[in-house]
């Protein structure tokens, strides 16, 4: 049983002094929840970059290669055939094939990454807090699980900083 | 972000030591042409192409930088305003070109054989309502006179605007820029006919000046990054940080793309079509400068799109510059291959001391110029309206 | 039976064929046919059952193999039946390809003595007839069926009647060059009393008569096109349809074969108003209106006449322009003193009598005019109907002839057979005659009878069934002798007449049966003749230019009335492959038209397809270069209707403009005017753009030029081969590969190879409507193109089919893999993989790519979508299917795959022979049909193979060759005479 | 937050919070569709059925009921299919190419032009289906095991169309939903009905809004961006390749790809500023769709427009110094020939009319430039059909020359497109958010002409 503390503002602004004084203060944040990226609260979170590039060239390369590889084999080992007169190893034939396959694999290796790792997806029922998120406000949630302070602590300290209607809930699990 | 915050950019001082080894450089290319023709006596054709292949590489830089400016000034982008004087200072070495040019023209006849009236074959034949001497000469001419006009008319609405800033500035800046990239869209791809594709005069190819002109903005914008790196390394303009050279970088490794992508269309729909009119270009380079034909593409495109693709790759002025070095020597072999198979043939063509130390003569006048040039207005354009914006912004 | 000849089965050896299969297992008709009867005979064979099953109906319910098998079937292997064609001016002795019983295709035999190369297009569309579902099922009285017996009974009886009342009894006829059938009727006559009339659709007994007035002979002499340096023809189409065409092709082909040992071409002048096929290939044509022909003719021999030290006949002078050009045709008819030939292709004696003089003047006769082996056709005389109009004949029995519809005097004709207490119509079609007929005798098709044929004096070729009678026939022979009371069979009739007649030519056989089993192989004898003694009588000359003088000068328009080469007299329209092979000349299918030359048009405001008035003729006009101003051509042949389903009625019957004169049928008048009645249709004009826009596509020479280089006109050929480069190496061909040379010195436009490949590669019929539309569908196409000035252009003519290039622009692009190269150089299409994006098509420069638009076959799985006007997908036509070629479907590209299962066929003959494939035994359709012999195909692997030479040949040249397509066609330049 | 200049133009009229923009993006799927919504999407609906009828016609009875024949083997099949193709360039170009540019405009349109995108490409794949002689067969085009081990052919260029259009395809809808997530969870948010709350949900993948979350979306927007704009490019360059790798004279050659794409842009920016000049009047979102967007849009087409134009006129240059007869007749027939009608007004339409908006009055008025934006959309369609018809009309052999005339068939097809098109937007409108909500608060704060923040309360505590 920990408690969750949250509250939230009505400009992106304040929510950016508000997770720096917070963390001035040591305390560590749950989770921010913003109606868009807020420009500088990355940075401010510290949130390390995120490793989906990666996924992408890993998929693209993966998805060129194959492409690639099936290509070569198809017109030289599968069954090789005189189209035309073109050489079977017909490399800049397959230079369309192999880019639009990269790209495919590269996309959605990285969507479905992102959708897997953001535990994001058709059916996914998420935790909101204040509907409200989703249009203006900012909001800063609080976890007694990551901090040393109490829940009241945690108010206290949520609700100097500025934050509007600060709450709280025992989370169930 | 205010002002004040953005780091001053000292007033350059071309200094005397800098001109002295411009002069060395210069000295060593001066040598590798007296070399050529005296020494190892190297066939006229030869020579000559050298020459014009130099030239047109002085040319591109310059031109590249021209249409970089205008480019993102009618974009509205802000990002390349800090390093602008670069680009304008390039654009002013234009006219210089002139003269590079002219030194090749008694050679003329040796690159282009179209100019031997006296027998023509039939294709040629057909050509000479637009390659012919008088009408190529009054191309010439014009060319230089537009683009010389817009190097030094958007020089002077910029610089003006560091004294008496007008209200109308962008405007201005924004209409001359869109008059010069209506006409250098037309000129930079009948100067490539004229003075490139014209050299294997049988050949055609409908891409070859958006070709062409895709190679010299990748030139262009190393030459950019070289001295913008250089600029921030001597402290000339510490108010270029790494976003700028991020978004150099992001230009260098797309525009390789790009250039990768125009090579690669040309390349593959001669290859597919397989008509000797058209593969008889690439037949003579895959024969016969093979080694130099794998290495433009590797150089051009694959080196670059491998390197740049990081984001730390591209914010990084050393291992930045690096890939502009190769790059634009990459672009040097490019517009050798489409220079030396048609006007100096296989048997005759080579890379010796005259293709590596003329390039020096050359890059040392070109600095120089450009030097100069820069040295003659501050090294930011502080009152531009975008300043700011220009300073104050991030890459994801 | 002799190892050499073993392919050549005969039907009679086997006989009967042993009904011993049976099954009730069919049950479904669907066909007008009987295909039960059909199959009967058939015998249910594993083949047959394979083409059954790929009908749309499953007619099979239990497929049961023979249990005894007829020796001369083998499933999956054609037999090959000696016979022969003969219809008006075509004759062809021919081999009839028969799989599973079912003749396919017809082939020239090349043991003839007459037709060894190759047939017409006629000939090859012929195959079709026979399972032409418009015929007569059985007897008919008065539309009503009616069985033999009684038929015959009722007939005899009437026949006797009216031969002991005095009434006439007319049988009247084609021209019949059977000689048993003769004999036969020589006694039919007898019998009855009756007068046997021969009657030609297109007369030539102008020409008759013309001989016999002068050379006191009315035979038609054999012309030897071989033998002429120079050929002057006046309005002869000899090469297209004049007395015997396919002869004389390969007459005149081989005068156009050049090559080092044969440096030296003819001449050939053609001197007419319309442009004919046989013009557009002339050396120099020479344009005047069809009305000169008569002076012109006289201005040639007055001026031979005086070079050659005759005396002169007065005569009017052609027009200035005209007479200019005759002086250059009459220097060089005067140098080739007996070596040359001039014809005319009028019927008017006069005109004729003087071509005899010309001829005699330049001493031809006997040379290059022969009486030795006479054409024994074209009997028929206007004398024909003189007792059927005039003494109100009692019986009328028409024979195949069709004079309601072909004769001017058509009216008078019908009231006549209208007329008689008795009419009988003996004919396989129903057509205008048969109509008003009382009764109706179907004959079968000239595959499924027993005949025999005396072409030229003295060459005799049989004809035997090849299939069982489709339908309830009789052919008319059987009916004569059974009215006669005779009971013997018609073969056993034929038979015996040749072995008393025929026997003694011959000392190869003594055996009169194992002789008469050996003509029935070899389809022909050919026996000693005499020449016919001629003499030469001069005042006819001046006769006949007293006449010509009299001749009123030409009023208005003057209308000449051509055949066209694939409708002939009019059997074409019945033919749907004949209705959909273009005109060579004017590339129009599915109509006839009024050609007008380019300035009348122009002053009359007229454009290709502007329905006009001429005569009493609606017909829409057609602007033709090189037709002479005063003359409008139309052919005849057109028109048909009765009896002719609505798909197939086509054009306008120009017959009744034809006038008699002096009692000759002249296919010329004057006195028209033309008149637009403001409508306009356009017409199936398979080719819009008459010139090659200056592109090396058809390349030539004169043969000046060519004796200096002989790659003349063909410069670009080394320059393009000099300037091959290529991005990638070509593929090695080991084994095979394939190749075609084309001659187009050689290569007249006929058209037999077009119709053959139709044959051959069961290509379907698109209608008038598709053809419009460029729907077509024929996978080999002769380009035709003018050059020069539009009043007189000259011709060049291109066949083209896939190029079966070896860098094929068509293969790169097809996403399924569904065309691509086979080992041996074949540009191959896997039509079950096709998927019909037509991208080939798009790419293909030849633009020889044919998509199957719609569904014309009735072969793809959608029902009630069929597009078939010409009904060949009905049950009985597809029996005529090759079953070697597949039946592509809708949404399918298809091709020239340069007979692709003759070649497999071929090869594996010559593996299971143990034998390497000889040069020149594979032959595609359209080289064997080419009686030109323009076509060579052959293997390019084999450095001496005939196509391996002609590809050397600096004439040699490659269409589109600047595009490094590397067809595996190769053309050789066209080499004009005009020195 | 970086810094905007005062001179620039504001993206967001009026003033503006947070609050508003939500409110006004979201209403049009909250409030209850008005009647000539209605009558808008039964029109297109009807359209639609009429033009599917038309295939299943051509499926049924064969490509021969079309006007294509044996010289023009592609008519309007393909015409339409390039133009659809063309047009969907736009969306994804605007969101990929223009996010790398930082482009701030963008995010004003790039929702609904990204949607425009995805229906045109679903438009322009039905046409290289249809024009199949088999389309029931067309699996065969798929690289897929089979008994006979026969692949495909990877020579074609018909084949990287295949694998070009479904990624294309794939990735712009993979781009589009992306961004949708976020604003579906506005959406689902701002539902009163729980069925509807539920749907939302679903359909936004559970968005919450969480930092981490937005870090990854805009890491992965980026890529896909970076990604997308080459596969942009790469598509119309390989549409370019089915007609520029053939030997056709007017197809074979090399400028072809990068003039499609412009083209290609070109149309698209056309055919979005069509849509958009009704839809912001129609949904009331003028504020956020300005004259200045408009602007904005106005000067890529008369950048891409002027690229089209030099290429035509390089094309038409390049043939007569090639010195090829092929190629000079090629253009002359163009120029001068039966279709010289289809040229002209391909020229007026595409190089001539766009020069118009050199002048900024005419950049900045809406009724021309929805004008022009139609003009030019005809232009772009008589482009291709220049390219398809005119080509293969007058190719190497005379013989073979032939007119091209479409059939009733053909022309109910291509209307059925529209059909399919406009139904699919009218769905759109109605169902999602047709302006990128996030993206434009995000710039909402520097780039709005006002922005109103709300007054911070101090400290207030409430507990639950």
């Amino acid at each position: 049983m920990r408690a969750i503390v949250y509250g939230y503002f009505t400009d992106e602004l304040d929510l950016l002094n508000a997770v720096k004084e917070l963390q001035n203060k040591g305390i560590r944040i749950a989770d921010v929840r913003t109606p868009f990226p807020v420009h500088g609260l990355d940075a401010a979170l510290k949130l390390r970059r995120s490793h989906l590039p990666k996924v992408a060239f890993v998929g693209g390369l993966i998805g060129g290669t194959l492409g690639l590889f099936f290509q070569v084999w198809v017109f030289t080992k599968g069954w090789p055939l005189n189209f035309g007169g073109k050489p079977f190893l017909s490399l800049p034939s397959f230079i369309p094939v192999t880019f639009e396959l990269t790209v495919l694999i590269a996309a959605f290796s990285m969507g479905i990454a992102f959708l897997l790792r953001s535990n994001l997806g058709p059916g996914s029922i998420p935790d909101i807090l204040d509907e409200e998120v989703t249009d203006d406000h900012f909001q800063i949630i609080l976890s007694e699980k990551n901090n040393n302070l109490s829940e009241t602590e945690l108010v206290e300290a949520l609700a100097a900083t500025g934050a509007l209607d600060v709450k709280h809930v025992n989370a169930e699990k | 972000m205010e002002k004040q915050n953005i780091p001053d950019a000292v007033p350059f001082k071309f200094g005397k030591k800098l001109k002295t080894w411009l002069g060395i450089a210069a000295a060593v290319g001066l040598i590798a042409l007296l070399w050529g023709v005296f020494i190892a006596q190297l066939p006229a054709s030869r020579i000559w192409a050298n020459l014009w292949l130099n030239a047109l590489m002085f040319l591109f830089l310059g031109l590249g930088a021209l249409f970089f400016w205008t480019v993102n000034t009618l974009g509205e982008s802000t990002w390349q305003i800090n390093i602008q004087r670069i680009m304008e200072s390039m654009g002013l070495t234009i006219p210089f070109a002139i003269l590079f040019f002219v030194i090749a023209f008694p050679g003329l006849k040796h690159l282009f054989e179209w100019t031997h009236t006296e027998h023509l074959d039939e294709i040629l034949q057909k050509k000479t309502a637009y390659l012919n001497m008088p009408f190529w000469l009054i191309r010439f001419v014009s060319y230089f006179a537009l683009w010389t006009f817009f190097a030094f008319y958007l020089r002077k609405i910029s610089v003006k605007n560091d004294f008496e800033p007008r209200d109308n500035f962008l405007k201005k800046l924004r209409s001359t820029s869109g008059w010069f990239i209506v006409i250098f869209a037309i000129t930079s791809s009948t100067s490539a006919w004229d003075w490139l594709m014209s050299i294997d005069g049988h050949w055609f190819s409908t891409l070859y000046g958006w070709y062409i002109f895709s190679g010299m903005f990748v030139a262009s914008i190393s030459v950019i990054i070289l001295i913008s790196v250089a600029f921030k390394r001597f402290n000339i303009m510490p108010n270029i940080n790494s976003e700028h050279l991020h978004d150099l970088g992001k230009y260098l490794f797309g525009f390789s793309i790009f250039w990768a992508y125009l090579w690669i269309s040309q390349y593959l729909l001669i290859w597919y079509g397989n008509i000797p009119e058209e593969t008889i270009y690439y037949v003579e380079r895959v024969d016969n400068f093979n080694t130099l034909f794998y290495v433009n593409m590797t150089v051009n495109f694959l080196f670059p799109f491998l390197a740049l693709m990081t984001r730390g790759a591209k914010r990084q002025p050393l291992y930045l510059s690096v890939i502009a070095i190769v790059v634009l020597i990459g672009h040097y072999i490019d517009l050798y291959l489409a220079i030396m198979p048609g006007a100096v043939g296989h048997e005759q063509a080579a890379i010796g001391l005259l293709e590596i130390g003329l390039p020096f003569f050359y890059l040392a006048a070109f600095l120089l110029l450009f030097l100069v040039f820069f040295e003659k207005a501050k090294p930011v354009p502080e009152n531009h309206p975008y300043f700011i914006e220009s300073s104050d912004y991030e890459n994801i | 039976m002799s190892e050499e000849n073993k392919y050549w089965h005969i039907l009679e050896e086997f006989e009967p064929i042993k009904d011993a299969r049976l099954p009730n297992g069919r049950e479904e008709v669907v066909s007008p046919v009987s295909r039960r009867n059909f199959l009967k005979v058939l015998g249910l064979g594993t083949a047959s059952a394979a083409l059954i099953a790929s009908c749309t109906k499953k007619p099979v319910e239990k497929a049961i193999p023979y249990f005894i098998k007829p020796e001369e079937i083998t499933p999956g292997k054609a037999a090959y039946y000696a016979s022969s064609y003969f219809n008006q001016n075509e004759f062809c002795n021919v081999l009839v390809k028969v799989r599973d019983n079912r003749p396919i295709k017809l082939e020239p035999n090349p043991k003839s003595a007459i037709t060894p190369n190759g047939t017409s297009g006629r000939v090859q569309a012929s195959v079709l007839d026979v399972y032409n579902i418009n015929r007569f099922q059985g007897p008919q009285k008065e539309g009503a069926p009616i069985d033999w017996e009684s038929a015959d009974n009722k007939i005899v009886e009437q026949l006797r009647e009216l031969a002991n009342a005095g009434r006439p009894i007319v049988l009247i006829t084609p021209t019949i060059i059977s000689p048993s059938t003769k004999k036969l009727i020589a006694e039919f006559a007898e019998t009855f009393g009756a007068e046997w009339q021969q009657y030609d659709a297109i007369p030539m007994d102008g020409y008759r008569e013309a001989n016999k007035r002068v050379f006191g002979t009315d035979a038609l002499p054999e012309y030897h096109f071989e033998k002429a340096d120079c050929i002057v023809s006046v309005g002869c189409d000899f090469l297209g349809t004049w007395l015997s065409p396919v002869e004389f092709s390969a007459q005149y082909a081989s005068r156009r074969d050049l090559h080092k040992e044969n440096p030296d071409l003819h001449k050939h002048y053609q001197i007419e108003a319309g442009m004919s096929l046989t013009g557009s290939n002339a050396d120099i044509r020479i344009r005047a209106d069809r009305s000169e022909y008569g002076k012109i003719l006289a201005y040639i021999y007055n001026s031979l006449a005086t070079q050659k030290g005759f005396p002169a006949i007065a005569s009017d002078i052609p027009a200035p322009a005209v007479a200019a050009e005759l002086d250059n045709v009459v220097a060089d008819l005067a140098a080739s003193e007996g070596n040359s030939l001039v014809i005319c292709g009028d019927n008017n004696p006069d005109y004729q009598v003087i071509v005899n003089g010309i001829n005699q003047v330049l001493k031809n006769i006997g040379k290059t005019v022969g009486f030795e082996r006479t054409y024994n056709h074209f009997r028929g005389t206007e004398k024909w109907k003189d007792t059927l109009l005039n003494a109100e004949p009692g019986a009328v029995i028409v024979w195949d002839a069709n004079p309601v519809y072909n004769h001017p005097e058509s009216d008078k004709i019908k009231a006549a057979i209208q007329k008689a207490p008795l009419s009988v119509a003996i004919s396989s079609l129903p057509d205008e005659t048969s109509e008003l007929c009382h009764y109706v005798f179907p004959s079968p098709g000239y595959l499924e009878c027993w005949d025999d044929a005396e072409y030229k004096k003295g060459v005799v070729s049989v004809m035997q069934p090849t299939l069982h009678k489709l339908f309830d026939s009789r052919q008319a022979q059987e009916s004569l002798l059974k009215w006669m009371g005779n009971e013997t069979a018609w073969r056993e009739y034929i038979k015996s007449h040749w072995v008393s007649n025929y026997f003694q030519l011959q000392n190869e056989q003594t055996n009169t049966d194992r002789f008469w089993v050996e003509i029935l192989r070899n389809g022909e004898l050919t026996g000693k003749v005499e020449p016919t003694s001629v003499s030469f009588d001069e005042t006819e000359l001046g006769k006949a230019f007293r006449s010509i003088a009299t001749e009123k000068p030409a009023q208005g328009f003057t209308i000449e009335l051509t055949e066209n080469i694939n409708i002939g007299t009019g059997h074409g329209p019945l033919n749907p492959w004949l209705q959909e092979c273009p005109d060579p000349v004017t590339r129009i299918a599915w109509d006839n038209y009024a050609s007008i030359a380019p300035s009348t048009a122009r002053e009359l405001g007229i454009i290709n397809g502007d329905i006009i008035r001429t005569g009493n003729l609606t017909i829409p006009a057609f602007v033709q270069p090189g037709q002479a101003a005063k003359t409008i051509s139309i052919a005849v042949g057109y028109g048909r209707t009765a009896g002719v389903p609505q798909e197939l009625v086509t054009g306008v019957n120009a017959y009744q403009l034809a006038k008699l004169d002096n009692g000759f049928r002249q296919f010329c008048a004057d006195g028209f005017n033309i008149e637009k009645t403001g409508e306009h249709e356009d017409m199936a004009l398979v080719q819009g753009h008459q010139s090659m826009e200056g592109r090396p596509i058809v390349r030539e020479a004169t043969l000046d030029e060519w004796k200096k280089d002989p790659a003349a006109g063909n410069e670009m050929h080394e320059k393009v081969e000099h300037h091959h480069t290529t991005l990638y190496k070509e593929h090695e061909y080991k084994g095979h590969k394939w190749g075609m040379a084309i001659d187009l010195n050689k290569c007249t436009g006929c058209s037999a190879c077009v119709l053959a490949c139709n044959t051959e590669n069961n290509i379907p019929v698109v209608g008038k409507k598709e053809v419009k539309r460029a729907h077509e569908m024929h996978w080999i196409r002769i380009d035709r193109y003018y050059n020069g000035e539009e009043e007189n252009p000259e011709v060049v003519r291109q066949p083209v089919m896939c190029q079966h290039c070896d860098n094929a622009p068509c293969e790169n692009v097809c996403p399924v893999a569904a065309t691509n190269h086979s080992s041996e150089g074949l540009n191959q299409m896997a039509y079950n993989r096709c998927i019909g994006t037509r991208y080939c098509n798009n790419n293909c420069p030849y633009k020889v790519r044919r998509f199957n638009w719609l569904d014309y076959t009735g072969s793809d799985a959608i029902p009630n979508n069929r597009y078939d006007p010409a009904n060949l997908t009905l049950d009985l036509p597809r029996m005529r299917h090759n079953p070697d070629v597949t039946v592509r479907a809708k949404g399918v590209i298809e091709k020239c795959s340069f007979c692709v299962q003759r070649i497999q066929e071929k090869k594996l003959t010559a593996k299971s022979e143990g034998r390497p494939l000889q040069d020149g035994e594979l032959q595609p359709a359209c080289q064997q049909a080419c009686p030109s012999d323009a076509i060579v195909f052959g293997d390019l692997n084999d450095p001496n193979s005939k196509v391996s030479q002609m590809m050397k040949d600096p004439r040699n040249y490659h269409l589109l060759e600047e595009l490094h397509t590397l067809p595996s066609v190769g053309y050789l330049t066209k080499i004009r005479n005009k020195s | 937050m970086m810094h905007v200049s005062p001179v620039r133009e504001p993206l967001i009229n009026g003033e503006k919070s947070y609050k508003d923009i939500t409110k006004d993006v979201v209403a049009p799927v909250r409030a209850k569709p008005g009647k000539l919504w209605f009558v808008g999407l039964g029109i297109s609906a009807i359209v639609m059925l009429i033009g599917f009828a038309m295939i299943g016609y051509t499926i049924w009875f064969g490509i021969g009921t079309w006007g294509v024949n044996r010289t023009i083997g592609w008519g309007w099949s393909i015409t339409n299919f390039v133009w659809w193709v063309g047009i969907g360039h736009a969306g994804t170009f605007i969101s990929a190419i223009l996010l790398l540019f930082r482009q701030k405009w963008r995010t004003s349109i790039n929702r609904a032009a990204e949607a425009m995108t995805i229906f045109a490409v679903m438009c322009a794949g039905l046409f290289p289906l249809i024009h199949m002689g088999r389309l029931p067969l067309g699996f065969f085009i798929l690289p897929y095991p089979n008994t006979r081990e026969l692949w495909v052919n990877f020579n074609s260029p018909l084949l990287w169309d295949v694998f070009a259009i479904t990624t294309y395809l794939l990735v712009s809808l993979l781009f589009w939903y992306m961004g949708l997530i976020p604003d579906l969870g506005t959406i689902r948010d701002r539902m009163k009905t729980l069925w509807k709350k539920k749907v939302y949900n679903f359909l936004s993948f559970g968005w919450k809004g969480s930092a981490r979350h937005w870090q990854r979306h805009e890491s992965m927007s980026l890529i896909l961006a970076g990604l997308a704009a080459p596969l942009v490019l790469s598509v119309h360059t390989i549409v370019s390749f089915d007609f520029a790798t053939s030997v056709i004279p007017g197809w074979h050659t090399t400028i072809f790809p990068p003039y499609f794409v412009s083209g290609a842009i070109f149309s698209g920016f056309a055919m979005v500023l069509t849509l958009m000049i009704v839809t912001r009047r129609a949904l009331n979102l003028k504020e956020y769709i300005t004259v200045g967007h408009v602007e904005s849009m106005n000067k890529i087409i008369i950048a891409t427009g002027s690229i089209v134009g030099i290429a035509y006129i390089t094309e038409l240059f390049m043939a007569w110094y090639s010195g090829v007869e092929y190629e000079r007749y090629a253009f002359m027939n163009r120029a001068l020939g039966p279709y010289a009608w289809a040229y002209w007004i391909m020229m007026t339409c595409n190089v001539i009319s766009p020069q118009l908006l050199w002048f900024k009055k005419l950049r900045r008025n809406l009724a021309f430039t929805f004008v022009l934006s139609i003009f030019i959309n005809i232009g772009m369609w008589f482009e291709r059909f220049v390219i398809v018809v005119t080509s293969l009309h007058r190719d190497y052999l005379p013989s073979s020359w032939a007119m091209y005339k479409p059939t009733w068939v053909e022309v109910a097809i291509y209307m059925g497109t529209f059909g399919l098109f406009f139904t699919l937007f009218f769905i759109f409108i109605r169902v999602f958010p047709v302006i990128a909500l996030a993206e434009v608060k995000s710039v909402a704060r520097s780039s709005a002409r006002k922005f109103l923040g709300k007054p911070i309360k101090k400290q207030s505590s409430e507990k639950q």
